[in-house]
């Protein structure tokens, strides 16, 4: 199966510009333009609390600028299509997040934002701001073995870390807690993808990478990274059967736990199919003892177009339970 | 010309934003093969973002436009390679700061001051398949050389041929590292661009040294 | 381009039970599966309201079974892919979203779920129970002429219809009252789509109709219906350029009206072209001084996973403003 | 045999349930090139709902078996085919209700009454290319014959004929109408149905009168 070239765009070279327009216009009762392509909250967090930002690529829309709002993300810096913005615009976003408590950039572990995220801190110090802090959050088992975990990638279930360390962030809490919490948020949360298919470039217009109709391959990244290998597609039930076990083993999660689950969309994956994963999900849990508190389903971090999906858990005690349940408002996170 | 100053700085930088502009679909090819398939795009926006911002200086130093050229690299282009290829410019800025002009001996220190950037920022070593395995030994053969012409000439056929060898590798940093074996048999993009840029100034050089 | 065949799925047989368990267990805390192939409220509205029952095909999650919940629909009775429920299915939603007050019926307008409609209220009619009426809801400009309005087809615009209604029937009101804002809130929307592709069916694995690469047809329907014509894919501008003037003339919408905006992904669209697109989109209303009120843009009526997208505008005033921006807490459509 | 009782229409509409059956894909085919590509999988499922319902009936009388038929239909397949399908069946109930064996008069009537439900509910007429250009002329050709050997026989090949006639129309009732003339070249499913229906139950009457 080929992926879709023809793309509804205008120049390929403004694409980001244009869609963070069109976002911010949509949704101005919530998120606002700033310069830097700086995605805002349409009122700012109140003067006093730690401010969040999270920079990188675009390309996997509602992810991240369907985040800012409150209960959420303070700022987000979009950057071009699977590529962090460099030092410069983290500065610009971090600034603008300072709300005088200091201000926690999170990073999704790749090497590029994690690298611009570091030249960013450096500057920072170089200018001799001491209230900026950086977490690294990664969740995907494919992309390292346990023991290694700091390796690993940040994919779609980091979208637990964003929710929960929002929450937490609207309270009067210390950046050193607001950082405690991700970490505490991030090690409880595991993730593990799949794709079906791949999606084209809009700015080369290419396709990303080739994967033949009926093939699928496990443990891919948020930008068409391959992973742990190649085969053919099997059913709905036997892909969680083999997606599932990984994910589980590596917490571990186990009996007597409960858990967030989200089952993310990488594109073009119908939520039919979805459905229908998750049953089994539900059904592979409950027999492991594992109970779910809420479950969400949708796409989240898209890779573009591609059709795939990703599994994640996390963890929660009482604490993360009553953050998960904080309301929120994100033009594409509403908790009510 | 035993010396370089501010002015082919800037002419040496146009003279590679020019090249890399030629070869963007070749180097987005490559990228294709191995990564996302941008490079070409992004690099060449790069150098051409560093060419304008340098063009917008005020009477600048040598260290001024190495600064420049840092920051758009940086900036324009985002993602580890945007950091890592700025960062073999901003490490020479402090190498340069202060100098009017620069000598080979300078343009030595420089250049090796950048490859250390490099590797500090992004952790790769000769044979992981990245621009290192061209920019290393393209270095290292510059500094073997007692002047500019050899030196140019040496590290740009140094570069090209370190960028050839990445071909059987198996890389270990960058996206490529996901493919594994699969990426065997393909130029890393990086390389070819460090080549290029040798290629470029080598060329540039010898127009007119 | 050819459409994705391989589906996550397990017997095709089986797919809609399956996608209805799934789709139940993930949101327990709103829905609830009942027999029939019933998904109802998890708590039910309290005695004494009109219920609001809709039924139709599946294969366009998350319609019309994320609208179920409070400030929105009761019932939604789930039919076969792209096939209404058939009449014994429509009398048991009906007697499900019973409180007492009458039960209004929704049809988005097709021939089959209005056919089964009929049949289910004369069905009704022979039983005996005189509160439940129907209500049949369209909004394709492209599938009649204006002043052929009934003979449209339902497309995403309902949208705007369940959110409004369902607010509007959260309040003490009659089934009289119910179907005249109903009416109102349909008499008020207009929709055009657009497909760039395909999909392909999970149950006979076959792809729904040909697109070349390239290739766009404006007028589709919510099933991959053909429509106005066949052209080469225009730039996101032009597309757009073509398809709001004749949703604006049709109403038409007039400098100085408000109006809600859904740009509805039918199903692979990527949010970066769709937020490119709505830009356009708002500096065209601006040009026409129509001052949008809210906007909403995801895949609220998808065709499995077509790439396509509608447009649908919603004239408002205080009334449905009100109504807009009541909450609702559907899985699919959460008002904060 | 001059007249039909219970156990011979539950007979008969298992033929039909078979022979629905063995044409699934055939069906599923016309209608990819028209419509949704599903109608040979729900006319064959809501064939055999019908008779599944038809054998959990305790000593049923023909309405009875006419109108488990007619529910079966219209639940299990839905759509506006299971109305239209279901229909045939339904408004043939009121007409059957109450007799124990149908004769041919009895069944012209049953037939007739179908035919006036279908297009009462559908609002199709023949020459719109659906499944009443193959009902319209077999119904009709049955009420011309005199017993049920020639009926059925002259009602399967005016099926036929109607079903082959849909080929070249421009359809105006269900989904195919979206294609226009797109449409035109392609057998409408509903109506091979109906000639299959037909066809089976003049083989079956054959192989048993
Ligand atoms: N850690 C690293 N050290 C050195 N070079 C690297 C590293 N990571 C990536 N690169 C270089 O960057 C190139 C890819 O650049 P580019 O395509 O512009 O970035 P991206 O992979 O973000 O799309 C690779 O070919 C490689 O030479
Ligand atoms: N209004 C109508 N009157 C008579 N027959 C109709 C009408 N609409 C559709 N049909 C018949 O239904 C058939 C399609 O059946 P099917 O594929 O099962 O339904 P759907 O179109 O819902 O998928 C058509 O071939 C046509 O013969
Ligand atoms: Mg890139
Ligand atoms: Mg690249
Ligand atoms: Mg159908
Ligand atoms: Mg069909």
């Amino acid at each position: 199966m080929s992926a879709r070239t023809h793309k509804l765009i205008n120049e390929p070279g403004n694409i980001v510009d244009e869609m963070l327009e069109g976002f911010c216009a949509a949704y101005s009762d919530i998120v606002q333009l700033g310069g830097d392509r700086l995605v805002l909250r349409a009122q700012p967090k109140a003067l006093g609390k730690v401010g969040l930002v999270m920079g990188g690529g675009s390309g996997h829309e509602p992810a991240m600028l369907g985040w800012v709002g409150r209960g959420l993300l303070d700022v987000n810096i979009v950057g071009e299509v699977f590529t962090a913005p460099g030092p410069e615009r983290i500065l610009a976003g971090i600034r603008a997040a300072d709300r005088g408590a200091g201000v926690l950039l999170c990073v999704s572990h790749h090497e590029g934002d994690r690298l611009n995220a570091e030249l960013a801190l450096e500057f920072c110090e170089a200018e001799g701001s001491d209230k900026v802090d950086m977490v690294i959050l990664y969740d995907d088992v494919s992309s390292a073995p346990k023991g290694r975990e700091s390796e690993r990638r940040g994919t779609a279930g980091l979208f637990f870390v964003w929710k929960l360390l929002g929450a937490f962030c609207e309270g009067d809490v210390t950046l050193e807690a607001a950082k405690a919490l991700a970490e505490k948020a991030r090690d409880n949360t595991r993730s593990l993808a799949m794709s079906l298919s791949s999606c084209a470039s809009p700015v080369t217009g290419e396709v990303m990478f080739k994967l033949a109709e009926g093939d699928m391959e496990i443990g891919m990244g948020l930008h068409g990274e391959v992973g742990m290998g190649r085969q053919k597609a099997l059913s709905a039930d036997e892909t969680v059967d083999l997606m599932l076990p990984p994910i589980i083993d590596d917490l571990p999660f186990q009996a007597g736990d409960e858990a967030l689950v989200l089952l993310n969309n990488s594109g073009s994956m119908t939520l039919m199919e979805l459905f229908i994963l998750y049953r089994r999900v539900a059904v592979k849990l409950r027999e492991a003892g594992i109970r779910v508190y809420k479950s969400w389903i949708g796409p989240y971090a898209t890779t573009l177009e591609t059709a795939g999906f990703a599994i994640s858990l996390c963890r929660v005690d009482d604490q993360l339970k009553a953050l998960w349940d904080a309301p929120a408002n994100g033009a594409y996170m509403k908790q009510v | 010309m035993m010396t370089i100053g501010p002015a082919e700085l800037a002419a040496m930088i146009e003279a590679v934003a020019q090249r890399v502009s030629i070869e963007r679909e070749a180097l987005n090819r490559l990228d294709a093969a191995l990564g996302d398939g941008d490079h070409g795009t992004s690099i060449s926006a790069a150098f051409t973002a560093a060419i304008e911002a340098i063009a917008a200086l005020d009477q600048p130093s040598a260290s001024d436009i190495w600064l420049a050229a840092a920051k758009a690299l940086m900036n324009r282009m985002g993602g580890a390679s945007g950091a890592i290829f700025g960062s073999f410019f901003l490490k020479g800025v402090a190498v340069i700061r202060g100098k009017d002009r620069l000598n080979k001996r300078d343009m030595d220190a420089v250049l090796t001051a950048g490859l250390q950037g490099v590797q500090t920022r992004g952790k790769a070593q000769v044979g992981d398949k990245t621009m290192v395995d061209a920019l290393a030994p393209a270095v290292a053969a510059f500094a073997r050389t007692d002047d500019f012409t050899a030196g140019w000439r040496c590290a740009a056929e140094a570069a090209g041929d370190g960028a050839d060898s990445t071909r059987e590798l198996i890389a270990r940093r960058g996206r490529a590292k996901y493919l594994g074996e699969r990426g065997s048999g393909h130029i890393d993009p990086g390389a070819m661009t460090i080549a290029i840029l040798f290629a470029a100034i080598d060329d540039w050089w010898t127009g007119k040294a």
